[in-house]
């Protein structure tokens, strides 16, 4: 079955997304299919390069990155939502002449047409937030 | 997109102001209308005051959340849906709310529910 | 000691302001702000307990984020509006802060 | 069709779970999870009302969530607990799957 | 530090897992007692939960609030105030807990908020 | 009168530090004093120079460090909630090797310390947050 997952909290702030990582893992182990997971609203702060936890806690965005690559999941993070965030690809960084980029490869910056298709080609769309 | 009609509902349940979740739910809204998709929206709870009129926010540096909503019939949405329950319980009625919106009771909204392929909130 | 008590969360959907109001005494003010301010409106289950308190207590209610709402339409009477720089002037006319979250 | 219904705030501080059961159909469910979980102790004012829905629908807990909390203790009969992997299962075997936000 | 010394309280109203607050309390609360602040906690509500035994957040991926909370007496962080009221409604008791807490009834909590220099929230 | 303020909520996942700093704005033109502004918990995401809303939205993030320049406020990150959210001064990004940094050099990095001095040293101390 096509599943896909919309991620609406920061790292840091909520534990909603830890809980979609756990079912993404447990969805991928049982022979579903991950259509896509859309980072939305504080959703996109997961695709930051930059977070830095102590050593013995979780790096939840960075556990995201590492699944996503390891199961060449398309991960779609929200541009408006991600520009409002400051969290930036090298082009957007260079658009707004900004200092820095911090966007994770593994994700794509896109529109809310993204979010739209998924729910439109997924059987089953599950929302995790605050 | 030539995927399959589905039939989606945006379900909200905030405030307009407490949060950007109102916004991001609109945006939704807009998009999954200008792709023709079969998309209704549910006001909920505190999500009522979202559709209020002469809300001025101004003062709190915020874009007007109610402005927002009246784009609604331009972008030809008209499945807008308020729980009865809700605005009773606030005191208010249909004619506070800056778009037109169907009123329903616990059931009607049960049945909407049910109906829905796919279910998004914000 | 006096303490200004700050609700932003709706009393609609949260029990925040029902736990403060179990700890307010004589001479403390409550000011809601944020989505708090939803408490102000006449229509809601909260009307009474607030009523209550009134007797006691002084309650006030942010100007700027009661207009952003759409709600300056009648609201409780026991209920004084206040600009940012009256919210100043209530922290500094109390003793502490506690802000409910 | 059957809805899967993700609580996701304590039942204990939220609106949230009182504003689901309104519109639940029998063969829905309803899954508590994270904060959620709190629901499904049978100390809590939301037994009552949780009891009467088990009645016509199925009720769930991640029982990694109920773990995490120390919540392993006698939980409501008629909550049964599951694990990622069956959460998965649930949203399949549901036609749709609504969070509670 | 050589201000005067005050009166802190940092009050606690959320559960331990749904975010990271109750980490910041803890941090906050410790860091103070280093300092030799007159520092106390009062948990209220969800809050409540932060201090219960036997939590097993290794699946959910997180560090155990119990066994933070269980250093308070190591960082000689005695004055751990809940509200009887918070915890009845939960079905808990004053042995449910990893650390020594004094149980308050509405009237004392009342003159422990009013005593305070300062309260801090999290 | 001395007053210090905690932020612990995010630039756009709240309207709370909006209402700190129209609370800040009161309080210094009438003569109060700001003793600090500490950011805590997601309140660490307004020292990003990253941020970019649309240009007819707030951007707030901003707007508190153009504050605090202005007034020259003493503003407070706080260190740990910084690194796990990604959000790294030069030093913190060389210290791990982290590809960029993205801090406003209004703010200063530091401890919790810094909070609990600006308790015990001010008169009134306001949190703002969700």
């Amino acid at each position: 079955m096509k599943f896909s997952l919309i991620i609406l909290d920061g790292p840091s702030s909520s534990q909603s997304s830890n809980t979609a990582l756990e079912f993404a893992k447990a969805a991928v182990a049982t022979d579903h299919e991950l259509f896509r997971v859309f980072f939305a609203s504080d959703g996109v702060l997961h695709g930051s390069t930059l977070n830095t936890p102590p050593q013995d806690e979780l790096n939840i965005a960075q556990a995201w990155q590492d699944f996503i690559r390891l199961h060449d999941v398309d991960a779609v993070v929200c541009v408006a939502a991600s520009l409002r965030r400051g969290l930036l690809n090298e082009q957007e960084a260079q658009r707004y002449q900004k200092p820095a980029d911090n966007l994770s490869d593994t994700m794509e910056l896109s529109g809310l047409g993204q979010l739209i298709e998924a729910t439109l080609s997924s059987d089953r769309v599950l929302t995790f937030g605050n | 997109m030539s995927q399959p009609s589905k039939k989606i509902l945006v379900v909200n349940r905030k405030s307009p102001y407490g949060s950007l979740r109102s916004r991001e739910a609109i945006d939704t809204l807009l998009v999954a209308s200008a792709y023709g998709v079969d998309v209704s929206a549910l006001y909920l709870d505190d999500g009522v005051f979202q559709l209020v009129k002469s809300q001025h926010p101004e003062q709190i540096q915020s874009k007007n959340i109610a402005k927002m909503v009246s784009a609604f019939e331009m972008y030809d949405l008209k499945n807008i849906y308020v729980d009865e329950q809700s605005i009773a319980y606030r005191g208010l009625q249909a004619q506070d709310f800056v778009t037109p919106v169907k009123v329903l009771n616990t059931d009607q909204i049960k049945s909407l529910l049910h109906q829905q392929d796919q279910i998004l909130s914000f | 000691m006096m303490i200004l008590h700050l609700i932003n969360q709706s009393p609609l959907q949260h029990g925040t302001l029902d736990s403060c109001l179990r700890f307010i005494e004589p001479e403390d003010s409550i000011l809601l702000i944020e989505d708090g301010v939803y408490g102000a409106s006449p229509h809601t289950p909260c009307r009474e307990a607030l009523e209550l308190a009134s007797r006691s207590i002084k309650l006030y209610a942010l100007e700027a984020d009661l207009s952003a709402r759409g709600l300056n339409k009648p609201l409780l009477p026991c209920i004084t509006l206040v600009s940012y720089a009256e919210f100043v002037e209530l922290s500094a006319s109390h003793d502490t802060v506690q802000s409910w979250l």
